[in-house]
């Protein structure tokens, strides 16, 4: 059974029609990714799928149960962690605070302090920055941060948009290294890359969408292979 | 003479030493590229040459007069003008008018001329609003001209943005990363743009960047920032090549960039 | 759904306007003192500005209702004369502060100085108030003066705008609505000071008698009178308001309210901005203070508390903060709610209770209810609209004019050096 | 003119001035009754409501009294009452409701006297007489409007009353006058400190305080360095029940002296064991002196539900001399529904009418001649009449 | 009209007599500081985590002060006071105050707020606006109806003073809202800077649909917030009724407006400053009122004490836009 699944989704910005009847699987242990061009409706998908946007029609299924009009929060709490687009970290909590934020739900200090130590292990900028106010780091630091406290959830299902935004090329490989290992470790992963050419190299499965509607989907490396996606989107 | 000179610029939050003595040269109708790792400063140095920040030392100046304390809005108008890391447009406004907010310091009615709706300014008026326009269609997004900015999606807020800078009409554009968010094909298309704007406008570029592709392919000059300091610079096959900016920032994969 | 179903909404047919025109208009004039009919004749305003037609035909009608109609139906009556003035300066003052709040995103708590500051002047030198501090016995001035004294109130406004936007340039949010506050009682409690150590305002005892304006001879004192006054300043006040909106000063003002930080980057200077949206707000209020001085004939410092400030900024947000329309609309709805509807009303229940329909202890006298209506009113407008009676809507811009200007001959601004280089093709 | 401080009964006699008018009426009983309003305009919501209320309360307890004399004439009178909110504005545009309603025959009111002088320019115009049961501002008086009365004192009477009083009875050597910087209480305030300054009566300190707050610990302490034998203060009794009781707190041992707005029975109860020795004057002679008063008195608490307050009994007083005008000017029609004129000069001819607690005629200007002015001294239960002021 | 000069005759030694009641000046400032102090943690709370002024908490206070009293006056109806420990009767009255006031908050917040999480920054104001007048005439029709009148009386708990030295006195009531004020003070900064709850209050404030992206309970986490910030508001009537034995439906708006001024000139949204900020007021209010009148020779009285008050704020901000303790976080482009 899929662990995560969309049913004919469609969802509305007011009168905007942004996802026209989408459906998409995610198998446990997979890496999937989503790619499309600007305003194809990628981080509308994953909006829908934690209810921060509502599906107008359609169903929304994880491990079975039908979270299409759950709260965000509850959503969250099955173990479906988003880093969302343009990382919304909170500004005027310090980096340790940030990352105590995506460890909420669990009450269990050790816990928490052991995915901290991690997330120092894999970004030890932030370790460098314990105290700092997270509004005032750079982009790419932010980044790091929005990643590292979406980890802290130690979600069954990480859904990460467009992760390598704004990171100098070093610390991308770095990113798709972690994506590898969290799968490896067991994590399942909805990946949104602009970076089709990455995403699809870590990826299991592609799922391309267009103007809200899913047009191809396919195994990584066949997508990879194909040329009207290497036209469209790999240039 | 160079057209903008930043010399020795420091700027310290607290303990952090942000930029360290960086010291540059930029010359007229240039494309230079200021790369480094995350953090390494970058976004700081152009908020301070743009006047965002007021550096601790040093000094910045612009066809040899110091423009080093002035506001931001008094930068924008002696010709410089950036695009954000953070996309920062005025959402509630159609992008048309972001645009001609852009127009805004070339534009000279006053309240009287408002009130009184003098021939100069509705002139005026309909003159900025082409003008508008016509940077839209330059950039190629005339067709989203009356939707609201904050719903656009990613990629055509970053050609609005740069829309909007070109209409303050400078002889510098900073960009701070203008290929974010963008896949590998439309980063093509952003690297020709960009190029054209060089060639087309006559205009001096600036940018920050971290796609190898996109900085190799366009850059004449580049700078390399490292924890503040400037590590490097040089032509692109001099900086890729540089050993200690392929430690610090590239990686093993940019070398294959080609 | 309901966004669906407003879209479809073309607006009102015309016909149905003229008619709710027409039959208001002459119940009001046939059937005696209907507040009904009165109340239908102010909404007939509204259902102008829905009616589906050209822009033109909307404006002549709603100048006809305004000019022509209701002076003829309902001008006999003081009181519904009085009750549309009082529309009219709140609207007018309402307006004033949706540059500053609406357009410019500066919350403004202390707008009603700028009122206090129109009034005191035009009071001040009309009556022989003025005497006490200047040689001369030169006052009181007679009626004709008020005509410039709108000038002056405009002017006295705008400087006290400028003395307050100077140091509001620092602060920001709701920082800003502290300050401007503080502003507003400094200024109402030196009002209510200065009679001492010199006497400029007569303190708490207010000044009186205030002229009624004159003009060529005729004293113009009735509520009928100011009915046209505040009418031809509205008119003023709302053609400024529409010129800047979509003026180079508008845009920025928009801009700083979405922005700061980007607006700057743009060449916009903040200080002169805000300054100007401060001074244009208040000089809107200032010509409103000098009027409203002449039609109560008594000021004191008690009509320039801090909850008139509130109840201002209150019809701003009502109506849709940055919405003219809209602010007009949400003026008129809370003036005519505190002095006609919820008066009618409760006198409507004191009438029930005389006559013994219903019976309510003393402790609950219907009259006493207005405040605790006027609240949960609030409430609801805010509930069920939360953007606003008519939100606020940037205008869109008309693209084939753009493309059929004269001015798009050639290329404009930066891309003028596209003909100059040698292609001028687009990517 | 008849006395008649007899109105105490519960059955409807009448309050009015002209004993022997009651059966003249033509007009019938049975009939249809012309309906005939008499507006109150106070503040009945806001923070001076409760003063409003009273007085809303005393006008109304006065008309309903009377209700069955009016119809016996085919009048109905009802009472109006307006909620002016102590706001000039709106006091105007009821002012202007009142005038175009032509059932409105008379209004009962203002407590604020900045709302009094705008509304009165309306009142005036449209020949509406007016009543003021509180409003002491001289200037109201002043401008010769002919529908504006009063049968309150005005501060200018009331003001030097109180400090002759102060330095002949009292034999106090110094004073610090306090007032709420409002139209009322600093217009009686200077009127106590001319005449102060003209008896030689130092003034060693005069200071406004804020309407509302609670906490007057700050001009209190300057009254603890200069010491005064007496604290006059102008102003209401929220303000003046704090007042007196922070500064016993503070050890102050002087006497309290005020005007009428300190005349409530909640002054005991805001003051507590510190009201004990204040002192104020009043225009309303007391009520409970006399046995038929204290009945009255009874009566009305019973019927009202409400403690008597002096701006009840203002509002009371100033609600029969309008009853009383009314039927003066019915009788002079002949019986008929009289018009506001008419009614407005029957008012203003006024003379030695005796209310339950004033006498009042009316001057040229509308200003009551009668309006004596007495002292009240509280003890621990109630404030005790002591007796004409001088 | 004649000018009014004022000559004021004085004693012998006026200043050094001035200067003697400084320290009484001072202790009266102080304590009228906290009461600022108090009702100001109570906004800054709420703005805080909404970034929303909150009009209505002037109110929330007013109600708290009537059930206060209304529970005092009911005890002692039943001869229950009499007797009763002090402090006890304290403690028990300021319990079951916050726990009226606290669910009148979040009633408050569950009908007039919550809907409205989506709407323009301002409109919530405008339902607050709303509630204020709301509750001020419910309390003051309730109250008509149930002792016709609205202006009460509280039994006053502490009747004695403390003397400071012998150069200044303040009563046990004063010294009452004093010591509180500071413990709920130190209470609040320990939970909002240092829980988890505290933590994921701020979370909110700055992005509500991340925080729900990271399984905090929205709506709990406001809830908690108004719960905290109305119960805090009504335990403050308590005090305020005790230490000025009146009380009537108005005392919210003046207070509740001084005290926004004190967290704002504080640094609004930190409570530290809430605290600092009221206390200053408080002084700046004592100090003016005292010495304005004799200093100036009564040119400017005691009535200009709100004047020097708000221009010392303004001076304030004019330095430090963000408050005395507010962090002054330079926006980062
Ligand atoms: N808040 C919003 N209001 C209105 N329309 C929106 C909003 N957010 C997104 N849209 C519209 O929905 C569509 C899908 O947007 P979405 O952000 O999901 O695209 P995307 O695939 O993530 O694009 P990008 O690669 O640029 O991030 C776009 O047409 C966009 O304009
Ligand atoms: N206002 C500030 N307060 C404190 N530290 C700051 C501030 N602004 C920047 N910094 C720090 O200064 C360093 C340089 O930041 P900057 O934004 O210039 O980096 P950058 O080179 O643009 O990085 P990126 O590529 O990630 O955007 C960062 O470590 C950042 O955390
Ligand atoms: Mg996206
Ligand atoms: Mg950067």
């Amino acid at each position: 059974m899929a662990m995560l699944e969309l049913q004919n989704v469609h969802t509305y910005y007011g009168g905007i029609h942004a996802l026209k009847g989408l459906s998409i699987q995610v198998n446990p242990g997979e890496v999937v990714t989503l790619i499309g061009s600007n305003g194809a409706g990628k981080s509308t998908t994953l909006k829908t799928i934690c209810g921060q946007t509502r599906a107008r029609e359609g169903k929304i299924f994880f491990e079975g149960k039908d979270i299409t009009q759950m709260r965000t929060h509850d959503i969250a709490l099955l173990g479906i962690a988003h880093v969302p687009e343009g990382r919304r970290i909170f500004p005027k909590l310090t980096v340790h605070e940030n990352l105590e934020m995506g460890a909420f739900f669990t009450k269990d200090k050790q816990v928490i302090e052991e995915g901290i130590e991690r997330a120092f292990q894999y970004f030890p900028r932030l370790k460098e920055r314990i105290s700092q106010k997270g509004g005032t780091m750079s982009g790419g630091e932010q980044q790091m941060l929005a990643i590292a406290r979406g980890l802290m959830m130690k979600p069954k299902i990480l859904m990460l948009d467009e992760p390598s935004m704004g990171l100098a090329p070093i610390l991308v490989e770095q990113i798709f290294e972690i994506i590898t290992e969290l799968n490896r470790e067991g994590t399942t992963i909805l990946l949104v890359e602009q970076n089709a050419n990455q995403a699809l190299s870590a990826a299991h499965r592609g799922y391309v969408i267009q103007t809200g509607e899913i047009i191809l989907k396919d195994d990584a490396k066949t997508l990879l292979a194909n040329p009207q996606v290497r036209e469209a989107y790999l240039a | 003479m160079a057209l903008l000179e930043a010399v020795g610029l420091t700027k310290k939050f607290g303990g952090l030493v942000a930029n360290q003595d960086v010291t540059l040269k930029i010359d007229k109708g240039s494309i230079t590229a200021v790369i480094g790792p995350n953090g390494a400063g970058k976004t700081t140095f152009f908020n301070m040459i743009t006047g965002f920040y007021e550096p601790n030392e040093g000094e910045i100046l612009l066809n040899g007069k110091s423009i080093k304390g002035l506001r931001p809005d008094q930068i924008a108008s002696r010709g410089i003008t950036r695009t954000f890391q953070n996309i920062r447009l005025f959402k509630q406004m159609t992008a048309l008018e972001n645009v001609m907010v852009g127009v805004h310091s070339r534009l000279s009615a006053g309240i009287m001329g408002i009130l009184f709706n003098t021939k100069r300014v509705r002139e005026e008026e309909e003159k900025a609003r082409v003008e508008a326009y016509q940077l839209m269609e330059y950039v190629g997004i005339a067709h989203i001209a009356n939707e609201a900015a904050g719903s656009l999606p990613y990629g055509l807020q970053r050609r609005l943005e740069i829309a909007r800078a070109l209409a303050t009409n400078p002889q510098i554009i900073l960009l701070d990363e203008p290929a974010a968010g963008m896949n590998p094909r439309e980063t093509v298309e952003m690297t020709e743009f960009i190029r054209l704007l060089k060639k087309e406008l006559d205009l001096t570029i600036i940018l920050i960047e971290h796609d190898m592709k996109l900085v190799m392919g366009l850059s004449e000059y580049i700078h390399v920032l490292d924890y503040g300091r400037k590590i490097a610079e040089g032509s692109p096959e001099q900086i890729r090549n540089n050993p200690s900016v392929i430690e610090a920032y590239l990686g093993k994969s940019a070398s294959e960039v080609s | 759904m309901a966004n669906l179903a407003l879209k479809s909404f073309k607006g009102i047919p015309l016909v149905v306007t003229l008619i709710w025109i027409a039959a208001c208009a002459s119940a009001l004039h046939f059937l005696d003192k209907s507040v009904i009919a009165f109340l239908g004749i102010l909404t007939s305003i509204v259902l102008i500005y829905y009616t589906n037609t050209s822009k033109l035909i909307k404006l002549v009608i709603g100048a006809a209702v305004l000019i022509i109609i209701i002076p003829l139906v309902a001008g006999e009556n003081r009181y519904y004369m009085e009750v549309a003035s009082q529309v009219g300066i709140y609207v007018a003052m309402a307006l004033g502060l949706n540059i500053v709040v609406g357009f410019a995103g500066l919350l403004d708590l202390g707008y009603v100085a700028f009122f206090a500051a129109g009034a005191y002047a035009y009071a001040i030198f009309s009556t022989s108030q003025a005497n006490e501090f200047i040689a001369g016995n030169l006052f009181p001035l007679s009626g004709d003066w008020f005509w410039p004294f709108l000038i002056v109130g405009l002017i006295v406004a705008a400087i006290f705008g400028v003395l307050l936007g100077l140091p509001v340039l620092r602060v920001k949010g709701d920082y800003l609505a502290i300050v401007t506050l503080g502003f507003g009682e400094i200024i109402r409690i030196v009002f209510n000071n200065l009679d001492k150590p010199i006497n400029i305002t007569n303190g708490p005892q207010g000044i009186t008698p205030i002229p009624a304006p004159e003009l060529f001879g005729i004293k113009m004192g009735t509520p009928f009178y100011f009915y046209f006054i505040v009418l031809f300043v509205i008119a003023f006040i709302v053609l400024a308001n529409i010129r800047f909106e979509h003026s180079r000063l508008g845009r920025a003002w928009v801009a700083i309210r979405e922005d700061e930080l980007a607006a700057q980057s743009m060449g916009i200077s903040l200080l002169n901005t805000k300054l100007a949206a401060f001074a244009t707000g208040a000089s809107f209020a200032g010509v409103v203070g000098v009027i409203f001085a002449a039609k109560q004939t008594f000021i004191d410092p008690t009509s320039f508390t801090l909850m008139e400030s509130i109840g201002i900024l209150v019809m701003v947000i009502l109506g849709g903060s940055g919405s003219i329309p809209g602010v007009i609309l949400g003026a008129a709805f809370v003036t005519l709610l505190q002095v006609q509807l919820l008066k009618e009303f409760s006198n409507f229940l004191h009438s029930l209770q005389q006559s013994g329909m219903i019976n309510l202890p003393n402790q609950l006298d219907p009259s006493k209810f207005q405040r605790l209506i006027f609240g949960i009113m609030l409430i609801f407008v805010a509930l069920y609209r939360p953007n606003g009676l008519i939100p606020a809507k940037r205008k869109t811009n008309d693209i084939d004019a753009i493309k059929a200007s004269p001015f798009g001959r050639g290329k404009l601004g930066i891309l003028s050096k596209l003909s100059q280089s040698s292609s001028g093709k687009q990517s | 003119a008849g006395g008649n401080s007899s109105t105490g009964n519960t059955n409807n006699n009448s309050g009015g001035g002209t004993p022997a008018a009651q059966p003249n009426t033509s007009g019938s009983g049975g009939g249809a009754l012309e309906v005939i309003k008499i507006a109150t305009q106070t503040p009945l919501s806001g923070n001076q409501s409760s003063l409003g209320d009273a007085i809303k309360t005393g006008a109304e307890y006065a008309l309903n009294l009377r209700k069955e004399e009016f119809k016996a004439m085919g009048l109905d009178v009802q009472l109006f009452p307006q909620d002016d909110q102590a706001d000039p504005k709106i006091g105007v545009s009821n002012a202007e409701m009142l005038i175009s309603n032509p059932e409105v025959y008379g209004v009962v009111g203002h407590l604020n006297s900045g709302v009094a002088i705008a509304a009165s320019v309306k009142y005036e115009e449209g020949k509406l007489v007016m009543v003021s049961p509180a409003n002491t501002a001289v200037k109201l008086t002043e401008e010769g409007k002919k529908t504006v009365h009063r049968i309150c004192a005005r501060d200018d009477a009331q003001g030097p009353s109180a400090a002759m009083y102060a330095k002949n009875t009292l034999n106090v050597k110094n004073a610090f006058i306090i007032h709420d910087k409002t139209a009322y209480g600093q217009g009686l305030a200077d009127q106590v400190k001319m005449q102060f300054e003209k008896d030689g009566v130092p003034v060693l300190g005069f200071e406004g305080i804020t309407q509302g707050e609670k906490d007057y610990s700050a001009v209190l302490n300057q009254v603890t360095v200069a010491n005064p034998d007496i604290i006059f203060f102008g102003g209401l009794y929220p303000e003046g029940g704090i007042l007196i009781k922070q500064a016993r707190e503070k050890g102050y041992k002087g006497y309290f002296m005020g005007g009428d707005g300190l005349d409530s029975s909640d002054m005991i109860k805001i003051a507590g064991a510190a009201v004990e020795g204040v002192v104020f004057t009043s225009v309303a002679g007391d009520v409970t002196q006399t046995e038929e008063g204290k009945k009255w008195a009874d009566e009305y608490k019973k019927v009202t539900n409400k403690p008597l307050e002096t701006y009840s009994v203002y509002g009371y007083d100033s609600m029969n001399v309008i009853l009383n005008g009314l039927k003066e000017a019915v009788n002079a029609n002949g019986g008929k529904k009289p018009t506001r004129e008419q009614v407005l000069d029957a008012v203003h001819k006024t003379k030695d009418f005796q209310g339950q607690f004033t006498k009042v005629t009316f001057d040229d200007k509308g200003d009551n001649v009668h309006s004596d002015v007495f002292v009240y001294r509280y003890d621990k239960e109630k404030s005790n009449f002591v007796g004409k002021a001088q | 009209m004649q000018k009014r000069t004022t000559s004021l005759q004085r004693n012998e030694g006026w200043v050094s007599m001035l200067l003697s009641i400084l320290p009484q000046v001072l202790v009266d400032g102080l304590t009228l500081g906290f009461m600022y102090a108090v009702v100001a943690l109570g906004y800054t709370m709420v703005y805080g985590i909404l970034e929303f002024i909150n009009f209505a908490h002037g109110e929330i206070f007013m109600v708290g002060a009537f059930v206060g009293t209304e529970v005092l006056l009911l005890t002692d109806a039943m001869g229950a006071l009499e007797g009763m420990n002090p402090y006890v009767a304290l403690f028990m009255t300021i319990i079951i105050t916050m726990i009226i006031t606290g669910a009148l908050g979040v009633g408050i917040e569950r009908l007039a707020y919550r809907p409205l999480r989506g709407a323009p920054r301002l409109v919530p104001l405008i339902s607050a606006i709303g509630v204020s007048f709301l509750l001020q005439d419910l309390v003051r029709f309730t109250e008509a109806i149930a002792r016709n009148e609205f202006y009460l009386n509280t039994p006053i708990l502490f009747t004695g003073s403390v003397s400071l030295f012998g150069i200044a006195t303040i009563p046990v009531k004063g010294l009452m809202v004093i010591i509180l004020a500071i413990v709920l003070m130190i209470a609040l900064s320990l939970f909002v800077g240092k829980t988890k709850w505290g933590i994921a209050m701020r979370a909110v404030a700055q992005d509500q649909s991340t925080a729900s992206l990271m399984t905090i309970n929205v709506d709990k986490v406001i809830m908690l917030t108004f719960l905290i910030g109305s119960s805090l508001g009504g335990a403050t009537g308590v005090l305020f009724a005790q230490n000025y034995g009146t009380i009537d439906p108005y005392i919210g708006f003046i207070l509740g407006m001084k005290a926004f001024t004190a967290a704002v000139l504080g640094g609004i949204g930190n409570l530290r400053g809430a605290m600092v900020g009221g206390v200053l007021l408080g002084l700046l209010e004592s100090l003016a009122g005292a010495y304005m009148g004799p200093l100036t020779n009564q040119a400017f009285g005691a009535e200009y004490k709100d004047v020097f008050a708000f221009s010392i704020l303004i001076l304030v901000l004019l330095f430090k836009p963000e408050g005395l303790f507010g962090e002054a976080v330079k926006e980062k482009v």
